[in-house]
């Protein structure tokens, strides 16, 4: 029934599927929307044994412990938020899947004090890959990307890139000098977002791709 | 006797290689007693000090400066004079600044270079537009003069603004006071000490203030790095250092020192004649004397004693004032600095008597203190001499944080200066 | 015309070469040109005219230092007034003009200034145009202003882009100089991330070109974890070791290629900084130094051996240290005449004795130069003995013939950024200069700019420093080998002289060039009490200049030390603020520019409400429907249809804005019923409740509804201003205050889209889209919250009324947004279902009374706006206490009602409300009106206001009056509930 | 450009931070106890100091926690950084005139 209906990212208006590069290789910064993530936030103790196994019940993955650093089974994974605070997030899902998950988890955690809200559909996740992906992050946001201090890949921060909070999380190492980033944002703030990104990639080339 | 400027005495001068000039103050070593000790050398202090002895008739007077006179938020600040606040209580305070300031030059016979070039503070959303009509008339029901203008008319009055129309902080109008404008503020620190002293006031600089002798409730005296000081009443005009001297008068206050940065740019030919300010985007920028261009920012959030605020402050600043004046990018910043502005909760200053007898307050004017120094030194006088506040300043009570008549110049005086 | 090109040698590309323009006319010059040797190389000596009297003034230095060379470059929107010549890199097609002369640089009419000279004392102005009114200063101002200023700036917006850099390292390394290439290398040797930068086009320093350098750099280029940056100035040095630093990515050419950045403003973040900023020479001053062809000596040697250029064909030079025996040398390899060199010092070294020899010029040692001859340049000195404790004598003064006189008074370490982060300056009684203080962050300094400026010493500080920093970062560096460097017998040891006027020498002697600031304005400033060093900048204007007072300041330290009889520390030192060279505005605004400058907050409705029609209003960051005008209408016509239909039928209006927070857990409903000041823990699951929120001092802050819909979830709703702020407070009370209370808040405000349907056929329209809620005023009773479907997708369903019509609120999944609100206009089509703006939803809320942000501005309380009802006195919440003191129940105080116009004319925001009877002149405002609007359910012009004792004047007659326009309206005080005050409509 | 040291998230620009005035001001246990005198004490009077304050910030643009941070208010210098509703360290009450 959902189908009959259209699901609208934040920046469908921009008409990025349009705009795809022909040769994504030759640019120095691709840019490009992971549609519609299923998300679900949740709050608990991690130092409570029964909220980490209603987690690997539900999700098939626990909650890691470590600040700024994601869990994750190849197709949910959890991302540190905070001290008992994650974000449980699955890529490529059907639409249903948010509220499944949420349902599952809400089974699995029982009366625990615990929190589950769903919260996909307030982000937008913006990807970010190639030789000067990071620069382009680093014009407006104040995090050290560098692999010595923001850890590389299975890594994420939370913080703000211009005027925008965002939730960054490296998906690609970039040995091959071409790291990849997801990167979130509340889903009012996407336009602004994009276009400012797409413009500070400007002076490197930039290439418009469907991740 | 101290003579006095004129175009005359500046040829007379001339001709004998300028040999002959006179010290603008004397430097006195502080004596052991005087009636009223004022603590805190700025212009607020210095025109309490010259107000007290030149409209009450009391014959000695020490001020006393930790550093040089005027080294503080007086010669830190980006100069704007105006009145057009909303509440009535503070527009007859600061409306009376104004009428002094109208005629402080020749009060003084110092050039304070008051210029009356006006002061647009702009709207940029229908809330603005709100807020600024209701203070607009607010301040015509006070008698003090206040236009709006629209876009267009902002336009014509500074041709160089970028009224961003569709853009994200349009200019949709603005409010104007004409009699608002700029004065040259190290002149108002130099022109109330050069008459305080004329009438024999004791200016002692470099003297720091390390405690208050208070005896069954009543203060008595000064401790100073030059000795104690007896003193029958003790004025304190201290602005971002107020917190520090109630703590050692033993209580605390309702204020916050922050820091407030302000830069100028290299010397240009005249390019803006008026005051802009834009309380939306907190900025404001005027055009000094000199050519240069005078812009101030918003506060940091946290308390600083450190003269020096976030760099991002500044960004954000120029980011706003680029915005509406484009042509702004290729002028350059030649000198950045901050002060320390004292902040009460409802943005209006506390002029008043304090839980200890014959110790008297001035602060709060977070950052506006600039444009009421006349005033406040007239009030503060008042208050000291008679021992109870000027009906001028009767509202602005320490007790009113306790009671509640609270007067909120939050938001509706743009940016709160 | 003296200076010229010299047949070989210099870092130019003689096969390079450029055309230019100065003044309308064309030069050519070669690549590695800089506008001024360029100039200097075509025989050009006058640069520009002084601040205040407008005197000829030539170039000075070769440096940042500049203080006489400003010229206004390019033209048209990028046009930069007070660019120093000497460090414009000299492009093809370069265009300068000179600045503050008219009509000519050759002929200036303000030159006059110089007759009225003896006037313009320093602070005259403050003495003087004071009459003969009050108003007079007006007129002065307007011609002062005229004459400053210096260059004019353009009138077109800039064309060019701006970025900016968050970067991060180990090691930032401030000056890329013999020590500041050493202590990158060492730094780098230990795999430290090292950032070197340099302000001036190559790297290198004084080494710039040499071999050395070369390796050098190119193995700091050759490592990954090196960045090089040229033509970049560390500007500032702020708190936990950040540095602010500008890139002039494109200055050296004639326009940014496509995309290029003209700047990149960096913000770096160092573990440990190494300031290798060396140092600026300085001059000796004496009668007429301001004259073209005065120049620092090593600004000579520069022009010599960066850009074979010689400064004159009659040099003289003038030193009281070794220093300037470089410049001899330079200019002797040169095969530059030196005719004379005059040394204050009676005694010499061996090597400065040697280099005089070969110079061929002639020594007079234990002398001075006392005055520069001329007219708009240099045409000899005077000189005569001078005694190291009574300075130079009076009578008999010999004259030397000369066109260039190369001073040197010995040097200035550059300590600005150390200054600005680290205690007072240390002063160094040999070097007769100010060092850096202690540092009060992490840097340490290294070569000239600690004093240091033997080059092999150099070498050896930076490498220190560079491994030092490494090891503070915990890594360890190898040890690197110097370059081979002679240590020069040459000592840079100045005898302290700093005014070598006679005491009664002619010409006035100059400390601050730029703004004209003499020795005779300093013992004035003295004489008149501005004593202490800010008074005394302050007073005079020294060091305030576009220079800084660079090559000024310590002299006119010295000075003021003599007529207070001081040592210079004890008169001390001003402390440096950032910049240490002006930084363009542009730079700094960086990227937040047009669409960059703010975000815009887009709802999911957006593009709907844009394609059909509607005006978007600001609502904080937030793009809102304003009004859905159709056709020609007015806004006052659009919205009083809107506002009609809604009323007669039914309407929809984007609510996506407000905030909205999932508030869960056990205690939950605790938890609200304390920050709320109504009751909370009675409402049933399924319901919502209106609720207030106070400020902790009584004053009221926010309103909503809030949805229970579970035992332990609640969804809170807030106005849309307040959405962080509430969200904030809420994990505050809990972190802080309540921590034991078993409560989780997340924001969903943008998980949900959300649409107010209202109108009598708002249930019908719902009914006939949703899959299976019972719309029935039983199964869905006013207040009451559902979940449900509308074609399978889940919504929330809340019957709440802000309009006082019978009203729903139905949120979806933000995705849906755009589908479901058109889905439900579809269904809405029968009953002529229309979209409305905040205009219209104004509208109805003031015809119900209903307070809003206008009359909720902070300053209000729940008893002025009619909710005292609202204010539990059974339980104690946020505010509570605070809410009964004497100041916010005063009688007095404004609070709300309505008003009606008694003609039914317009009553305008802003208004204020005086009694009709009050002939004061202006009257006495009693209150004022907060919110109007044209009413279509009472087809006429209504407001609500706050108002002194306002409920007990309803009733009375008032006048609206708006001074602005000198309008008054008479009008009547009314309740606030104008349109159906039982509230019948909303509960059928 | 101050660094604060989020207990959770480690090193961070000021810009992702907000501050929250003053730490360690107890709301009153016993509302109804206190003398409007007192509630103006507790809502609007502060030490203001010059040298060592406790003040608490919020992470805001990162993982949104409350934490309480000892730092120099001239220097700027943050001299310890501890969790809500836990007491300051032991530190050298720095005070300048």
């Amino acid at each position: 029934m959902i189908d009959s209906y259209l699901r609208q990212s934040a920046l469908d208006h921009l008409g990025l599927a349009g705009r795809t590069s022909e040769e994504p290789e030759k640019a120095a910064v691709r840019l490009g929307e992971k549609l519609l993530p299923a998300a679900v936030n949740l709050r608990g103790d991690v130092a409570d044994p029964a909220f980490v196994a209603a987690l690997r019940e539900a999700l098939g993955v626990e909650p890691p412990s470590a600040p700024n650093t994601v869990a994750t089974n190849g197709e949910v994974a959890l991302l540190w938020l905070g001290p008992d605070e994650w974000l449980a997030l699955q890529h490529g899902a059907a639409p249903e899947a948010e509220a499944q998950m949420a349902a599952k988890l809400r089974d699995a955690l029982g009366d625990l004090h615990a929190a589950t809200t769903e919260v996909g559909e307030q982000y937008v996740c913006i990807h970010l890959a190639g030789p000067k992906a990071r620069e382009v992050i680093e014009k407006g946001c104040p995090l050290d990307l560098h692999p010595r201090a923001f850890g590389g890949v299975g890594h994420c921060a939370q913080s703000h890139l211009s005027k925008a909070t965002i939730l960054l999380h490296q998906v690609s190492p970039g040995e091959d000098g071409e790291p990849a980033f997801d990167l979130y944002t509340r889903r009012s703030f996407a336009d602004y977002l994009w276009r400012w990104l797409e413009d500070a990639a400007g002076e490197y080339g930039v290439a418009i791709v469907a991740p | 006797m101290t003579p006095r400027y004129s175009v005359f005495s500046l040829l007379r001068n001339a001709l004998s290689y300028h040999e002959n000039w006179q010290q603008a103050w004397r430097s006195p070593e502080p004596k052991a007693r005087y009636d009223v000790i004022i603590v805190g050398g700025g212009g607020h202090g210095l025109a309490t000090a010259y107000y007290l002895a030149k409209l009450h008739g009391i014959k000695s007077i020490a001020v006393v400066e930790r550093g040089w006179l005027g080294g503080g938020n007086t010669g830190r600040n980006t100069t704007i004079v105006r009145s057009n606040y909303l509440w009535d209580q503070s527009a007859a305070l600061y409306e009376h600044a104004m009428k002094l300031w109208e005629g402080l030059s020749q009060d003084l016979n110092y050039n304070v270079m008051f210029s009356q070039r006006g002061v647009l503070n702009l709207a940029h959303n229908q809330h603005d537009l709100r807020e600024t009509l209701r203070r607009v008339n607010a301040n015509r029901l006070n008698g003090i003069d206040s236009e709006f203008l629209n876009a267009q008319q902002v336009k014509e009055m500074v041709p160089i603004i970028d009224l961003r129309e569709g853009g994200r902080y349009p200019v949709l109008g603005a409010s104007l006071q004409r009699r608002g404008g700029t004065a040259r503020h190290d002149a108002v620190a130099w022109g109330y000490a050069r008459g305080a002293d004329a009438l024999g006031v004791d200016i002692i600089q470099e003297c720091a203030v390390n405690g208050f002798r208070i005896e069954n409730g009543k203060v008595t005296g000064v401790e100073t790095s030059k000795g104690l000081i007896e003193a029958d009443k003790v004025g304190v005009v201290t602005a971002g250092h107020s917190s520090v001297m109630a703590n050692m008068a033993g209580f605390r206050l309702p204020v916050q020192s922050v820091p407030l940065q302000a830069l100028v740019s290299e010397p240009v030919k005249p390019i803006i004649d008026t005051v802009v300010m834009s309380g939306a985007v907190h900025a404001y920028v005027s055009q000094s004397d000199k050519g240069e261009l005078v812009i101030g920012a918003g506060v940091d959030g946290y308390i600083g004693y450190g003269q020096r605020g976030s760099m991002q402050v500044t960004e954000e600043t120029l980011a706003a004032i680029c915005e509406l004046f484009p042509l702004f990018r290729r002028m350059r910043m030649l000198r950045q600095w901050g002060g320390i502005v004292d902040v009460c909760p409802d943005a209006s200053p506390i002029l008043s008597k304090t839980p200890v007898q014959n110790l008297y307050l001035n602060c709060g004017w977070g950052t506006g203190g600039f444009k009421a120094t006349p005033g406040s030194g007239w009030a503060f006088a008042h208050t000291i001499a008679k021992d109870e506040p000027h009906e001028l300043n009767a509202a602005f009570t320490l007790d009113r944080f306790r009671t509640g008549f609270l007067i909120d110049e939050h938001g509706a005086a743009a940016v709160a200066h | 015309m003296s200076g010229y090109r010299l047949s070989s040698g210099g870092q130019i590309d003689r096969a390079r070469p450029l055309s230019f323009a100065f003044d309308g006319k064309r030069y050519q010059g070669y690549a590695g040109d800089t506008l001024a040797s360029a100039l200097l190389a075509n025989g050009v000596d006058l640069f520009g005219r002084s601040f205040k009297y407008h005197r000829p003034r030539g170039l000075f230095s070769a440096g940042v230092e500049e203080p006489n060379a400003l010229v206004t470059l390019r033209s048209g929107a990028r046009a930069e007034p007070n660019t120093r010549a000497t460090v414009v890199e000299l492009y093809d097609g370069l265009e300068a003009s000179s600045q503050n002369r008219w009509p000519s640089l050759a002929f200036d009419v303000m030159a006059m200034n110089q007759l009225a000279g003896p006037l313009f004392s320093a602070g005259f102005y403050y003495k003087t145009f004071m009459g003969p009114t009050r108003k007079a200063w007006m007129l002065y101002e307007y011609f002062i202003r005229k004459a400053a200023g210096l260059g004019a700036g353009t009138l077109l917006p800039d064309p060019d882009r701006y970025e900016e850099m968050n970067a991060f390292c180990d090691v930032l390394v401030v000056g890329a100089g013999p020590a500041g290439l050493m202590a990158a290398t060492a730094a780098a040797s230990s795999g430290a991330r090292v950032i070197l930068a340099d302000e001036q086009s190559a790297l290198g320093g004084n080494l710039r070109g040499s071999a050395s350098a070369q390796e050098n750099l190119a193995g700091l280029a050759a490592l990954d974890n090196v960045t090089l940056l040229a033509r970049t100035t560390v500007y500032g040095y702020y708190d936990d070791n950040t540095l602010g630093a500008v890139e002039r990515v494109a200055d050296h050419v004639a326009a940014p290629a496509e995309g290029q950045p003209r700047e990149r403003h960096w913000t770096i973040r160092a573990k440990q900084v190494v300031l290798a900023t060396g140092a600026i020479e300085r001059p000796i001053i004496f009668g007429d130094n301001d004259k073209p062809g005065v120049m620092l000596a090593d600004a000579g040697r520069l022009y010599v051996e960066r850009h074979g250029v010689a400064p004159g064909r009659r040099v003289a030079v003038f030193a009281n240290n070794d220093g300037a025996y470089r410049s001899v040398a330079a200019l002797t390899t040169a095969g530059v005449a030196v005719s004379a060199i005059v040394d204050a010092r009676r005694e010499i070294g061996a090597e400065a004795q040697a280099i005089a020899a070969a110079s061929g010029a002639e020594l007079l040692l234990g002398q001075v130069v006392t005055r520069a001859l001329g007219g708009q340049r240099l045409s000899g000195i005077e000189v005569a003995a001078f005694d190291p404790v009574q300075g130079a004598r009076d009578g008999a003064q010999r004259q030397i013939s000369a066109d260039c006189l190369l001073v040197s008074g010995g040097w200035t370490p550059t300590i600005h950024l150390a200054s600005q982060a680290g205690g007072p300056a240390r002063w160094d009684d040999s070097l007769t200069a100010f060092l850096p203080g202690e540092a009060s962050q992490p840097w340490r300094a290294a070569g000239a700019c600690q004093g240091t400026l033997d080059s092999a010493a150099c070498f050896a500080e930076g490498a220190q420093a560079g491994a030092e920093a490494a090891r503070a970062c915990g890594l360890s560096p190898n040890p690197v080998s110097l370059p081979g460097a002679k240590t020069e017998p040459l000592a840079d040891v100045p005898l302290p002289v700093w005014d070598a006027r006679p005491p009664h020498g002619k010409g006035k002697a100059f400390v601050d060039l730029q703004h004209d600031v003499t020795a005779s304005d300093i013992s004035l400033a003295h004489r008149e009490g501005f004593r202490s060093v800010e008074h005394l900048k302050r007073y005079t204007t020294l060091g305030m200049a576009t220079d800084q007072g660079k090559t000024s300041n310590v002299t006119g330290l010295a000075l003021m030390a003599r007529e207070r009889k001081l040592s210079i520390p004890e008169v001390g030192t001003t402390r440096f603020r950032p910049p240490y060279t002006p930084v363009s505005l542009g730079a700094l605004a960086g990227q937040a520019r047009g669409s960059h400058f703010r975000p815009t907050r887009r709802t999911a409705m957006h593009d709907w409400h844009v394609e059909n029609g509607a005006e978007m209003q600001a609502a904080g960051l937030w793009l809102r429907p304003r009004i859905y005008a159709q056709g020609s209408e007015t806004v006052e016509q659009a919205y009083s249809r809107e506002a009609r239909q809604v009323r007669a039928s039914v309407g929809m209006v984007d609510v996506s804005t407000l905030g909205k927070i999932d508030v869960q857990g056990l205690d939950a409903a605790e938890f609200l019923n304390r920050v709320y000041s109504n009751g909370f823990l009675k409402l049933p699951e399924g319901k919502a409740r209106y609720g207030l929120m106070l400020r902790e001092d009584g004053f009221l802050w926010d309103d909503g509804t809030t949805w229970r819909l579970s035992e332990t979830q609640f969804l809170m709703t807030t106005t849309t201003a307040n959405a962080a702020p509430v969200l904030s407070q809420l994990e505050f009370l809990l972190a802080a205050v309540w921590p034991e209370l078993k409560v989780a808040v997340t924001s969903v405000t943008e998980q949900w889209a959300g649409m107010a349907v209202s109108g009598p056929k708002s249930r019908e329209v719902l009914a006939s889209v949703l899959d299976d809620l019972d719309m029935s005023n039983e199964a869905l009773p006013f207040m009451g919250v559902r979940k449900g479907h509308l074609n399978g997708l889940p919504v929330l369903v809340a019957r709440l009324s802000f309009s006082g019509e019978l009203a729903y609120e139905v949120y979806c999944g933000a995705h849906h947004g755009e589908a479901v609100w058109s889905r439900i206009l579809e269904a809405g089509k029968p009953f002529g279902m229309i979209p409305y703006g905040v205009e219209a939803l104004g509208t109805l809320r003031i015809e119900k009374g209903h307070v809003a942000g206008p009359e909720l501005d902070g300053r209000t309380t729940a008893e002025d706006l009619g909710l005292a009802g609202m204010t539990s006195r059974k339980k104690h919440y946020i505010g509570s206490s605070m809410l009964k003191r004497e100041g916010l129940t005063d009688p007095a105080r404004l609070k709300l009602v309505g008003f009606v116009s008694a003609d039914g004319g317009k009553i305008r925001a802003g208004a204020h409300l005086v009694a009709a009877n009050d002939t004061s002149s202006p009257p006495r405002s009693l209150g004022h009106i907060t919110s109007t609007t044209y009413s279509p359910a009472l087809e006429k012009y209504i407001a609500l206001g706050l108002l002194e004792d306002g409920p007990e004047r309803v009733g009375e007659k008032l006048v609206a009056t708006y001074p602005l326009k000198n309008i008054d309206v008479d009008v009547e005080v009314v309740s606030s509930h104008f349109f159906d005050p039982e509230g019948s409509r909303m509960h059928v | 450009m101050l660094q604060i040291t989020c207990p959770h998230c480690g090193a961070r620009a000021e810009s992702e931070f907000h501050n929250g005035g003053e730490a360690h001001i107890e709301r009153p246990k016993d509302p109804a106890a206190l003398t409007d005198a007192e509630w103006a004490e507790f809502v609007f009077l502060r030490d203001n100091p010059k040298g060592l304050l406790l003040e608490r910030w919020n992470h805001t643009q990162g993982c949104r926690r409350w934490f309480n941070v000892a730092r120099d208010t001239v220097t700027y210098e943050i001299l310890a950084v501890y969790p809500m509703g836990s007491q300051p360290p032991a530190l050298d009450p720095r005070r300048y005139v």
